[in-house]
């Protein structure tokens, strides 16, 4: 049965050097060493975590114990029209921020309607259809270098883009969601990227080879296998706009009155209305007032916009959780 | 019915390496051509410009014509994408799509092309490709259940179901079998013969044994050198290869075979 | 058998499709370069009266923009620069190893329960808006992290870095690159983990069965899959630094020195915190040389992104 | 509108008594300017529409120069400013204004307190006293302890402990700062070197962005000593300024005796405008000499007729004696002295709304 | 010297699945054992209890004891990561390292005990374990060209090549040819024949010759039914195995052979 290494005159190990496997045995030090740095890995990424959670745990504490004061139904369902300084209002509250939820809603609906279809198609080309040739290489480097816009001055991109398209000191919300989009897509373009790169490529050929169309293998296959990754994608790049202030400022305005048209007038965002409110730091009560009056409200206000901003986004979270769930891959066994 | 495929003066390049040379072959319908040859002489590489698969690896081309039935599959004029459905292909290692169920993975090339099937359609579509790549009975129960659940061999042969299940008019296999257990291995083999009176199959394989029983024609690949380009060595019935093979180096390789 | 003679009808078109998707995705590989050339040239042309306009108007704007300390739109951008690139290094520098750390964490140490909900707790991070991080940072932190800085400025203040008195309140840079490291940290994290989940079980376990202990299956497995990852993501994080502007405008005592006193008050200051704290009091000329700040701010990144993309392709051939 | 906070009965009674002479305006209009004059114009908007409730007004705080940009573009009926317009800007204006150039009036007077925070001396609710010269010195960063001589000097009363102060200051670009350094140099130029300037001029001690900022950091430690707008004091100590031989402690009513003493700038070029040169260094009894004037910018004649309407009757309803009582409430400003208010009576005039 | 290794009443889950059942085998030191058996029956999963990889997967266990030399291994003071030193392992799929040269790869185990190989030694440990493995002649030139470069069989004889390097006292390999041609496999198997004068070598292969050519000893898992837990059908040496089992379910299983 062995009969077939005769055959060959010349083995593999012939002409192969002798080795002293001894020498490369591990020495009782190196195997303590090896555990000693694996346990110290161990706790250096421990420690890591306690670390960070320090202030990430004190950053929320703060806001939900301050925000929990104002957060009730009236703050939800008014705005903040007839609010005047800390006096209460006819409805017993004391202002609200319903304009800011509807304007946040729809401001950032719109910035993710602009840049999550361009931005994913851009991840697309690079990965499906570029081969990673010279304009490939630009792009994503230019990519990289538009995550590095700071906000402002895509607010004044935005703004200055309106005023000559649509007449001089044009403000509205869509505009806002421009100078979003602009801060989105670098955002969803990586992460849209990443993900489809480590779609295996196995994958695509397998599908390729059923003759399915590029298009098709695309669309049912590779993005399909990546969809929890792009939709865990798609909700870092909402979080990375949700709560921008500075060019909404600028970009979409500050109103106190109830907003529901995107595409025309001012817009109160959550953001823009806790950094308003944080500004405003007291309100005044008439020399005459009785309890009901509070001078420290725009604060207390402001904590409890910033805590509506994060339960919003901790719902958003969660459905795409739900999302990425429901179209998770399967795990491997 | 099978078409024939002649496939006329081809080099096969990866960028500007050259990683097979000059290929002459042709593969008769409704038969069974076996690739052998030492790991690395190009055996894949060959198989996948049968249907254009090659080309979708960055820089990869060929030179040279492929005629399907007498029509060049690298003319301008000639869809990939329609030449894929045609010939349909079974991979080394097994692939099967990880979102999907298994019933979902039997029925991915016609639901991707987007035809909408019936239920019964397509209860009977899977039956059919599962029975057909001996998986119907293990899987039967849990048809959907992930695909990428299932054993290494298991999910071999649901790819092969897979592929299978669109009616291609030529099936290409590399290794199909390199995952399996003799007992998977013969029902593909049977599998394979059966199929043979409608298509025309292509197989690579390594086991000497499988391309003898199952092959009608055998191709022997070989390489000079490493870094050198393959070529096709040998080319003959397989009774001939495998028993009078007139080209020496085939000889040697046939002879080094064991069992 | 039975669907055998099932004849497989030709599958519809799809040849236009394909034509049009392929386009769609040029396209929007294109609209990029756009987009951005369009900002370059927006930036471009609103600060262009700082070259082309009246040089006596612009350098009283910047005067004005000073208190007198810089007369030309470089003595006041350079150091503004300066700032910028000082803080947002220190944050990705704090952030950069926790993040990785917690990454791990969660994707290779914690146990699966734990793991789903730590992922969530960071994808949640990532979404607070800078606001709160500027009001958390200017309000709860600033005083609770005063006798920290004291500390070091009275141990380790023979280091130029830490040199003292710590400032109190400490609106200071050091504080600044705590707040921006605690806002980037979870886009790091939340990045590096997904991809390190995804790093192939084959050769997780071709380190293991080499006899790899965990953290040199990391090594050898782990961290070469997800280095691309990883450089992206501190790229978005880096980016989101250089641009951060409502947390570092409610938080620093801003500066215009070459200085890396990084505990003292009033000594640099970042070019969008910057834009932000002058513009709305800005006159024209005012606009124009701030949106040169940004300009340069732009830049900048370009760099930063050019030369850590060189440096990763090198490390990756 | 929905989530609208409908206004209370009794102030839909009082105010179409005393506006009942003018037709309501309706419509949507715009203003953008300072910061500062967000929480009064809350107080005018909603006291406004109790009379004109078809009229919806919303105000961008964008900041003054901010306001008067976007004015000068026309897409503003008003802007609210904490400083009168430069020469330019009255230029420019023309190109804005049906006719005639865009003139500002004052709408409310802003005391501006030196806060400061101190053990043993601002928690005990006490203020201390101090001149011109030691603030100008405390802030430009010569005088650096709390027991400095030149403060225990004039607060024999108080023990000062030896504290560092801090000096707090506003980070962005303020008319708060701007009035604030006025005091120096009209009353002690020896002391304060500097070019008149919103920003801050010098690097001593901490900035702070927005009044807000300046309030919450001299909050956050012991011996900060900043200034911002009075309403925002809190129970912060304030610094009662020499005037004359006494040292006044700040108050709404102090703050509107140097207006009372101060002159209207005839200097400025420009139509109908009424711009206080503020009389630092007043002598009068009980006056608090630190202030701000704010302003609204207005044109006298609009291309569009409602905006002009709209112009006059809200500046009407703004220096009406309700409307500076609805900004004394809720933002704290004292309102504007009698004396100033035909002046501006008659610049409202100018408005053309046929 | 290679180490024995027993195995006592070791049953074998994923979660809540019993996917083996009950296993009892004497694997003798220096000798070959071969794992014979249909797709599904757990050949893999016991293999991959011998050198507790089984546990890495989240929520697998194992019950009973697997002796090493007599030493447990599955007690509480036994460090997994020392079993794996001890005991290599090759896998069905080859997975090189995608980002370490071909040189690196095969460097790579040897490299966590000692970070300062000396040039020299790391060159003949990278010639002798690639001679092992066939590859030397093939790779020889372009050793520090990435080793995914490579194709499926040479990628697999450069994994064994890279168990190999770190000298195992046991060997367990996961059907290490199924991807390999039958030059590299005959290569490979006489690396396992000269390795078995050394270590303990286990093997699990679908190929019945390869069982027969190389195997001292052969044990044949089985499965009564799909979703039934597999078992250790039958255990004996090679040569009664394969000419003379006393085993029903094996003669069939080994009848079924072909070739
Ligand atoms: N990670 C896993 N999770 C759950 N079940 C698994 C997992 N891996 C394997 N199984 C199941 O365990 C059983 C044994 O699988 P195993 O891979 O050991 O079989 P095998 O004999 O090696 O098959 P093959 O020859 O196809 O490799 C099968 O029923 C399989 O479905
Ligand atoms: N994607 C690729 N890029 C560059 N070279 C490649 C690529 N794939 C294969 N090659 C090279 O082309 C040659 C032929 O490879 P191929 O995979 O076709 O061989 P094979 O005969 O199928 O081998 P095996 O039996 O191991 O599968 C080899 O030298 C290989 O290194
Ligand atoms: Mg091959
Ligand atoms: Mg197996
Ligand atoms: O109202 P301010 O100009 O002081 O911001």
């Amino acid at each position: 049965m062995m009969t077939a290494a005769e055959n060959t005159e010349k083995t593999p190990m012939s002409g192969a050097p002798k080795i002293d496997f001894d020498r490369f045995r591990p020495t009782r030090s190196a195997i303590q060493r090896r555990n000693v740095m694996d346990r110290f890995m161990w706790v250096l990424i421990a420690v890591a975590f306690v670390i960070a959670c320090i202030p990430l745990v004190s950053l929320l504490w703060t806001t939900i114990v301050n925000g929990a004061k104002r957060l009730n139904l009236n703050f939800l369902s008014y705005n903040m029209t007839g609010v005047v300084g800390g006096s209460q209002t006819p409805s017993g509250g004391y202002g609200g921020v319903l304009h800011a939820i509807i304007g946040t809603l729809e401001i950032t609906a719109g910035a993710m309607i602009i840049s999550i279809p361009i931005g994913l198609m851009c991840a697309v080309y690079l990965v499906e259809y570029s081969n990673r040739g010279k304009l490939a290489t630009t792009i994503s480097l230019l990519v990289d270098v538009m995550s590095g816009i700071p906000s402002i001055v895509a607010g004044l991109f935005a703004f200055s883009m309106f005023t000559i398209l649509l007449g001089p000191g044009t403000i509205n919300g869509f505009e806002g969601s421009v100078a979003l989009s602009l801060l989105m897509l670098p955002t969803v373009v990586k992460s849209c990227e990443e993900m489809l790169k480590i779609v295996p490529n196995d994958l695509r050929e397998a599908s390729l080879a059923l003759g399915v169309t590029k298009q098709r293998t695309i669309t049912k296959i590779v993005l399909r296998t990546a969809l929890p990754g792009i939709v865990s994608g798609a909700i870092l790049a909402i979080a990375r706009v949700i709560g921008e202030t500075a060019p909404l400022l600028m970009t979409a305005g500050f109103i106190a009155s109830t907003n529901v048209n995107l595409f025309s007038g001012q817009m109160t965002t959550l953001p823009v209305y806790v950094y308003q409110e944080y500004s405003k730091l007291n309100a005044n009560c008439p020399p005459n007032a009785d309890a009901t009056c509070v001078t420290t409200i725009p604060m207390e206000r402001a904590w409890a916009a910033a805590l509506v901003l994060i339960v919003i986004v901790l719902l958003l979270n969660l459905i795409g959780r739900i999302v990425a769930k429901v179209f998770a891959v399967k795990t491997e066994r | 019915m099978g078409q024939r495929i002649d496939v006329n003066h081809e080099n096969i390049y990866y960028g500007d390496f050259l990683a097979v040379e000059d290929v002459n072959i042709n593969i008769e319908p409704n038969k069974v051509t076996a690739f052998i040859g030492p790991s690395g002489c190009g055996k894949s590489t060959v198989l996948r410009t049968l249907d254009r698969m090659h080309e979708i690896i960055p820089g990869a081309h060929v030179e040279g014509e492929v005629l399907l039935e007498g029509k060049n599959l690298y003319d301008k004029d000639v869809d990939p994408v329609a030449v894929r459905r045609d010939v349909g292909m079974v991979f080394q290692r097994p692939n099967p799509f990880p979102t999907m169920s298994i019933r979902e993975n039997v029925l991915a090339g016609v639901r991707l092309n987007n035809h909408h099937l019936a239920k019964s359609d397509a209860d009977d579509l899977v039956e059919w490709a599962l029975r057909g790549a001996n998986l119907w009975e293990e899987v039967k129960d849990r048809l959907d259940n992930p695909g990428i659940g299932l054993s290494g061999g298991q999910q071999q042969r649901l790819c092969i179901a897979r592929a299978v299940a669109v009616h291609p008019q030529v099936l290409l296999m590399d290794e199909p079998c390199s995952a399996l257990d003799p007992i998977s291995t013969l029902a593909v083999e049977d599998l394979i013969n059966e199929l043979k009176s409608d298509y025309t199959i292509v197989i690579v394989t390594h086991n000497m044994q499988q391309a003898a029983r199952i092959a009608d024609y055998t191709a022997f690949f070989n390489l000079k050198a490493v870094g050198q380009p393959g070529h096709l060595e040998y080319f003959a019935d397989t009774i001939t290869m495998f028993n009078n093979p007139q080209n020496e180096e085939a000889e040697r390789y046939i002879s080094g075979r064991f069992g | 058998m039975s669907s055998q003679d099932k004849t497989v009808v030709q599958p519809v078109g799809g040849k236009t499709a394909d034509k049009v998707f392929r386009g769609v995705a040029y396209a929007c590989g294109i609209l990029i370069l756009v987009v951005l050339a369009a900002v370059f040239l927006f930036l471009f042309f609103r600060a262009w009266p700082l070259i082309g306009g009246d040089q006596a108007a612009n350098s009283k704007t910047v005067s004005s923009f000073t208190g007198g300390k810089a007369d030309n739109f470089w003595s006041y951008v350079l150091p503004l620069l300066f700032g910028t690139v000082l803080v947002s290094l220190l944050a990705l520098l704090i952030a950069f190893f926790v993040s990785i750390g917690i990454a791990l964490f969660i994707s290779h140490y914690a146990p699966k329960k734990l793991a789903t909900a730590l992922s969530y707790v960071v994808d949640l991070l990532a979404a607070i808006p800078s606001v709160i991080y500027g009001l958390w940072g200017g309000l709860i932190l600033v005083p609770a992290i005063y006798p920290f800085w004291n500390w070091v400025a009275n141990h380790l203040g023979w280091i130029p870095l830490f040199e003292g008195p710590a400032a109190n309140p400490s609106r200071t840079v050091a504080t600044v690159a705590v707040v921006l490291a605690v806002m980037i940290l979870p886009i790091i994290t939340s990045m590096s983990r997904d991809i390190f989940m995804q790093t192939p079980r084959l050769h997780e376990e071709a380190a293991l069965a080499l006899g790899a202990t965990k953290w040199e299956m990391i090594r050898l497995a782990v961290l070469p899959f997800g280095k691309s990852g990883i450089v992206s993501a501190s790229m978005l994080a880096l980016g989101r630094a250089l641009g951060e502007t409502m947390a570092v405008l409610m938080i620093l005592s801003p500066g215009l020195n070459y200085s890396i006193k990084l505990l003292q008050a009033s000594q640099n200051q970042t070019i969008a915190a910057n834009i932000a704290a002058q513009y709305p009091e800005a006159n024209d000329l005012g606009v124009s040389t701030l949106i040169g700040t940004g300009l340069i701010l732009f830049l900048i990144t370009f760099v930063v992104n050019f030369i850590a993309r060189k440096l990763t392709e090198k490390a990756t051939a | 509108a929905c989530g609208d906070n409908s206004a209370a009965k009794t102030d839909n009674n009082a105010s179409s008594d005393s506006t009942a002479k003018a037709a309501p305006v309706s419509g949507d209009f715009q203003g953008a300017g300072a910061s500062s004059q967000q929480a009064a114009v809350e107080a005018w908007i909603a006291g406004f529409q109790g009379s004109n409730p078809d009229a919806k007004i919303a105000y961008n705080p964008s900041g003054s120069g901010a306001g008067v940009q976007t004015f000068l573009t026309g897409a503003t009926a008003w802007a609210g400013s904490d400083k009168a317009l430069a020469d330019n800007e009255v230029e420019q204006s023309k190109s804005v204004c049906a006719s005639g150039s865009a003139f500002d009036v004052p709408v409310y007077i802003s005391p501006i307190a030196v806060v400061f925070n101190l053990k043993g001396v601002s928690d005990a609710g006490k203020h201390i006293n101090m001149d011109a010269a030691t603030i100008a010195k405390i802030f430009d960063g010569k005088i650096t302890k709390w027991n400095d001589p030149a403060i225990a000097e004039q607060n024999k009363d108080l023990k000062l402990p030896d504290t560092d102060i801090t000096v707090v200051h506003r980070s962005d670009k303020s008319g708060t700062t701007q009035n604030f350094v006025s005091y120096f140099k009209d009353v002690t130029p020896d002391n304060w070197n500097y070019d008149l300037s919103e920003n801050w001029p010098n690097e001593v001690g901490q900035g702070a962005k927005g009044t807000s900022g300046v309030i919450s950091t001299v909050k956050q430690a012991d011996g900060t000593i900043g200034y911002a707008d009075f309403s925002q004091v809190g129970d912060l100590g304030t610094v009662a300024v020499k005037v004359g031989e006494k040292y006044n402690v700040i108050s709404a009513k102090a703050g509107s005796k140097v207006i009372e003493d101060s002159k209207q700038d005839t200097t400025v070029t420009g139509d109908n405008r009424v711009v206080i040169k503020i009389n630092h260094a007043t002598k009068a009894d009980g006056a608090y000499p630190i202030v701000l004037v704010s302003y609204d910018v207005v044109c006298p004649a609009y291309k569009d007729a409602k905006q002009a309407e709209f112009a006059k009757a809200w500046l009407t309803y703004v220096t009406s004696d309700e409307g500076q009582k609805a900004a004394q409430d809720a933002a704290g400003t004292a309102p504007l002295p009698a004396s100033l208010k035909t002046k501006v009576a008659k610049s409202i005039e100018a408005i053309k709304t046929k």
